[in-house]
């Protein structure tokens, strides 16, 4: 964990209401795919926890879509502007159990997290198949990015406007090792639902603080109460109260 | 830096900043963060008798000048906090610490004091008369002055530690409370808990917190929080632990006028981890801006 | 813009934005501003049976999320309001008014309220039995239930108008001053008045204020507002008026879906002179985003 | 009165702690010197009072001391960067009463809305005398522009570093028609003791509104209660509760 003051680098527009912010800083205390950083807004009084999508060197890029008063406030950040952050936040995901097919799902703003996670597995050789379940045409991003780590790339949207019409769980593949999934809830709960094999959840939460002091996220599992922000953001398939 | 000092109760403090319990768990989460040793102490999390999880979640909403939490005590209780928490706590805090204690009998706050009163790194017990999440919990007792005598009186028998009692400000009027509390035995009064307080999220038409109603903290509440300090401190003879709202070296500073001989950060430290070590630091030139040579002689010193 | 319209007590408004007592005198000095006949209506300052020159100043202290006021119910009395200050504003404001009453005894209430009732323009009552400044004034009424019904019940004798009663917020328990008030024969509530808060200055180290606590206003106070509305509203069969800390049109639709049939607007029209002008204008844009056809159908949507 | 969004032209250091700033913007609604503007600042919740110093078509100056928060951030606005305000507020000084021989007396940041006054007089060929203090040599501005208008310029400072050691009110001259004064309370108090004529003297009280609403400013007169923002803040030596 550390606080680090961020330059802007750029900005842009990705997608419907989907911004890449792209931060020069101190990435140090960022150790694993799947952590998050807590972002201090100007004019919001509590921080805005963002997930960590890509990492190089001492570049951090970050993928928002404009919800609310602290996106919309982020997403007119300019270049040389600065901002400040809680960086290395949360467990991330584990790469150990990956084993040689592993499968990353990715809904909405869910996606942006599994990316570094699949140029860390990519980098270990794994045969990476990404699933990813958009609203739209409009709202899609980072397909050509997965692409060209070598993925392999399903997609869907809800209106059919790209890829399969439906939803992502009715396109994961027959065969998988693991699986990473990071969207909304009932989207992790229809992964949950769908999937046979053992995998990592990555869960969002109102938070306080971000790391651990205020008990603001906590969420019961059968392995206790785990505190979102540090025992999570991502937590195991087995020990989900889902799957009792 | 003896002109930051001041006593607590009998027992001296290198400086009057105390994070409030709730919002610096038991310690180490901010050791992580910085040498929490430079603090005059600190007020662990709220502990009770029995474990609790606490509320559903949400448990979070945001506010324009502030917070609502409805956390609703989460804690591993007392005989885990005394096992697990007080060595962690060792080895990164070497001062006394407050032990911060909630409960919904009288015969627990009883025992959870009773317990925590015998570890030796104790120096306060902070009781939590206020806490507005629970059911059937604080409030009550904190709401009127006779409830808060017999928590207080019941206490106070099994202990000789400093009793700090820590009042709800969703009350009238304070003063009878504060009051009942020192008449019962109380060595300190701590002010205040958080303020009942509610958000609804547009795009749900829902309360955004899932037990709808928290507690509201942050600079919002601390011209509430003043105010109650004020007339604490000018109607008891105890000393006067200010909080609420305090984020800068200059708001610890207001609190000390009216009248605290400490002073709480809560929600500012979820927010800047750090804060409380910046607070301490920027003290001494805050103070000469303004004159004051030492802290302990400006307690009270507004009115 | 009959998504707009709501009906208070019967009287149609066409939008739900009211001015609160006290920051917008008594119109004309926002007729300078805007035509302030696009408001709902708006509650004039608070007036008395007799003329009142109010409390010493500084009356004013500025907080981080609003601001506190002691002025002391400064007014030039209810047959000067009559006299002077209606006929200004009949040329101005084309709309029934709210006339907002404050008073030291029930007869004071009475008279000043029967005199009121008589005017044309005066469409609704708002007594204000909350005003935490003055000594043995409104505080006492506000805080109690059968002193409450007390006022209540005198006034509604001598008016069939509308009569809605101002809660204080300073009280553990709002829910059985409202029944006691809706008992009584109040046709509705509104709340919040202003905390109870305090500055010290640190360059002079006294109390900002002459009268050293006032009446804490503005966005720091809204979490406590919208709850008390959100309580008050489940709680009384009557209408309920929400005010506290509002400012933009989302913060309106907010104290809608906590139950409040209308919406004032209070400290922001200091900072703001036409921000009720601004709301009014906002809200249809803001309504769309949240897929709100109807403002009136929104009214305690969140329960 | 009018709500203008104002540019700043430069803003910059007079005297210890005391900054110049110009702005650009519609100066329509300022119809007297001794009005003044309030100032919506950054960070502020409350709006601040600063008086109208100078005018020039469509620039507004005003010169005001950092002694807070507010006026702290104000000093550090640049060129370029806007500021709102709302102008034409209070009633400002009657020249009317001047005769030819009118006192303007000033006490440090009190001297700003004299200036203006200063310059209407002498456009009305009024023989001028500006008596000014200041606590030290340090805290004096502008004398030279007073002097370029043709006033003659008295000055007092409380440590003698520049012109009169002691009290602006020991440095008045002996003939004059009708005062006009603006400073610290205890001076205005002073001036009230020391002159025989007539005279007006302009206040400042901690304010909600500035324009009228909120009767937070209100101070009692031999006339009645009296808003300082809009019935003042300049009022006559004649209703003063002081002259009593
Ligand atoms: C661990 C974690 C990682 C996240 N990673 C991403 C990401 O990579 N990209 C992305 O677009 N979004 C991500 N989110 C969601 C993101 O935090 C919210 O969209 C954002 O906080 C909304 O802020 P706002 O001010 O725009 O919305 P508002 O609704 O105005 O926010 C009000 C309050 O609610 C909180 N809040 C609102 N929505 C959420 C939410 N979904 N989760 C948690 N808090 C919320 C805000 O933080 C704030 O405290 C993540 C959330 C978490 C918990
Ligand atoms: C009609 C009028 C004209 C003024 N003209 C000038 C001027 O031309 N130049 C100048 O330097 N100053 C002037 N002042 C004083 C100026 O308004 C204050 O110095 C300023 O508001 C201080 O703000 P702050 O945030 O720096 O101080 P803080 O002390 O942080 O302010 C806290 C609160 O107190 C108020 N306050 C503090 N001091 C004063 C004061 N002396 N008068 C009124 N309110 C105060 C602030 O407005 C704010 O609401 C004038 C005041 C009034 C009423
Ligand atoms: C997340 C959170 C949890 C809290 N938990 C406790 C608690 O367990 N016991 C207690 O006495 N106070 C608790 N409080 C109240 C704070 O200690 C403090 O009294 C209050 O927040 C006001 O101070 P602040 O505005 O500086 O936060 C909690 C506050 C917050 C924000
Ligand atoms: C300067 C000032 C004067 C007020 N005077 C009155 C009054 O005369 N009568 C009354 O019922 N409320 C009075 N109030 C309370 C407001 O009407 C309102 O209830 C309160 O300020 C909360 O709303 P707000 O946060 O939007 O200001 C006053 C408030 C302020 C700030
Ligand atoms: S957000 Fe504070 S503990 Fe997780
Ligand atoms: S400051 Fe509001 S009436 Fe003068």
């Amino acid at each position: 964990m550390n606080d680090v003051l961020f330059t802007v680098l750029d900005n842009a527009l990705l997608a419907r209401d989907v911004y890449r912010l792209r931060l020069q800083g101190d990435t140090g205390a960022i150790a694993r795919p799947g952590q998050f950083v807590n972002l201090k807004v100007e004019g919001c009084f509590l921080r805005r926890p963002i997930s960590v999508c890509d990492l190089e060197e001492d570049v951090l890029t970050l993928i928002y879509k404009v919800v609310g008063k602290g996106t919309a406030t982020l997403s007119r950040l300019v270049k040389g502007e600065t901002i400040r952050a809680l960086t290395g936040l949360g467990n991330g995901y584990d790469c150990a159990p990956a084993g040689e097919r592993p499968l990353l799902v990715g809904g909405g703003v869910g996606v942006p997290p599994l990316f570094l996670l699949a140029k860390e597995l990519r980098a270990a050789d794994k045969a990476v198949c990404v699933c990813l379940g958009f609203g739209a045409k409009e709202d899609a991003f980072y397909l050509r990015e997965f692409r060209e780590l070598g993925c392999e790339v399903r997609l869907a949207t809800l209106d059919g406007s790209l890829g399969h019409k439906g939803f992502v769980t009715e396109i994961l593949p027959e065969r998988y090792d693991h699986f990473f999934a990071c969207g909304p809830e009932p989207m992790l709960q229809a992964v949950c639902a769908v999937t046979r094999t053992s995998g990592q959840l990555s869960f969002e939460a109102r938070m306080g603080c971000g790391f651990g002091a205020c008990m603001g996220c906590s969420c019961q599992t059968l392995t206790g109460s785990k505190r979102i922000c540090r025992e999570g953001p991502v937590l195991r398939k087995e020990e989900l109260l889902w799957t009792r | 830096m003896d002109a930051l000092k001041v006593s607590l109760c009998g027992i001296p403090l290198d400086n009057p900043v105390i994070p409030a319990s709730g919002t610096f768990g038991y310690g180490h989460e901010f050791a992580q963060w910085y040498d929490i040793n430079c603090l005059g102490t600190f007020s662990f999390k709220g502990t009770t008798l029995s474990p609790r999880l606490g509320n559903p979640t949400p448990r979070i909403a945001e506010c324009s000048a502030g917070m609502l939490n409805a956390v609703g005590l989460q804690n591993p209780g007392v005989h885990e906090v005394i096992r697990e928490e007080l060595p962690k706590l060792r080895s990164c805090f070497h001062k006394p610490v407050m032990a911060n204690v909630s409960g919904f009998s009288v015969d627990e706050y009883v025992e959870a004091c009773r317990l925590l009163a015998a570890e030796p790194q104790v120096g306060w017990l902070e009781i939590n008369i206020s806490c507005p999440n629970v059911h059937g919990g604080g409030m009550s007792f904190g709401t009127d002055p006779a409830s808060a005598a017999l928590v207080v009186e019941a206490v106070r028998k099994v202990t000789d530690k400093p009793l700090i009692v820590k009042l709800t400000p969703n009350v009238a009027d304070i003063i009878p409370i504060a009051r009942a509390c020192e008449d019962a035995g109380a060595d300190g009064i701590s002010l205040i808990n958080t303020l009942v307080g509610m958000r609804i999220d547009l795009k749900t038409r829902r309360p955004v917190l899932a037990r709808q109603t928290g507690g509201y903290s942050g600079p919002g509440i601390f011209p509430v929080a003043l105010r109650m300090v004020w007339q604490v401190a000018g109607a008891v003879h105890i000393p006067v632990v200010g909080m609420g709202g305090v984020s800068s070296a200059q708001d610890v500073i207001e609190m000390m006028l009216a009248g605290a001989t400490a002073v709480q950060v809560g929600t500012a430290n979820l927010v800047e981890p750090t804060i409380c070590r910046d607070i301490i630091m920027d003290l001494p030139r805050v103070m000469e801006r303004y004159g004051i040579t030492s802290l302990s002689d400006i307690i009270g010193g507004a009115r």
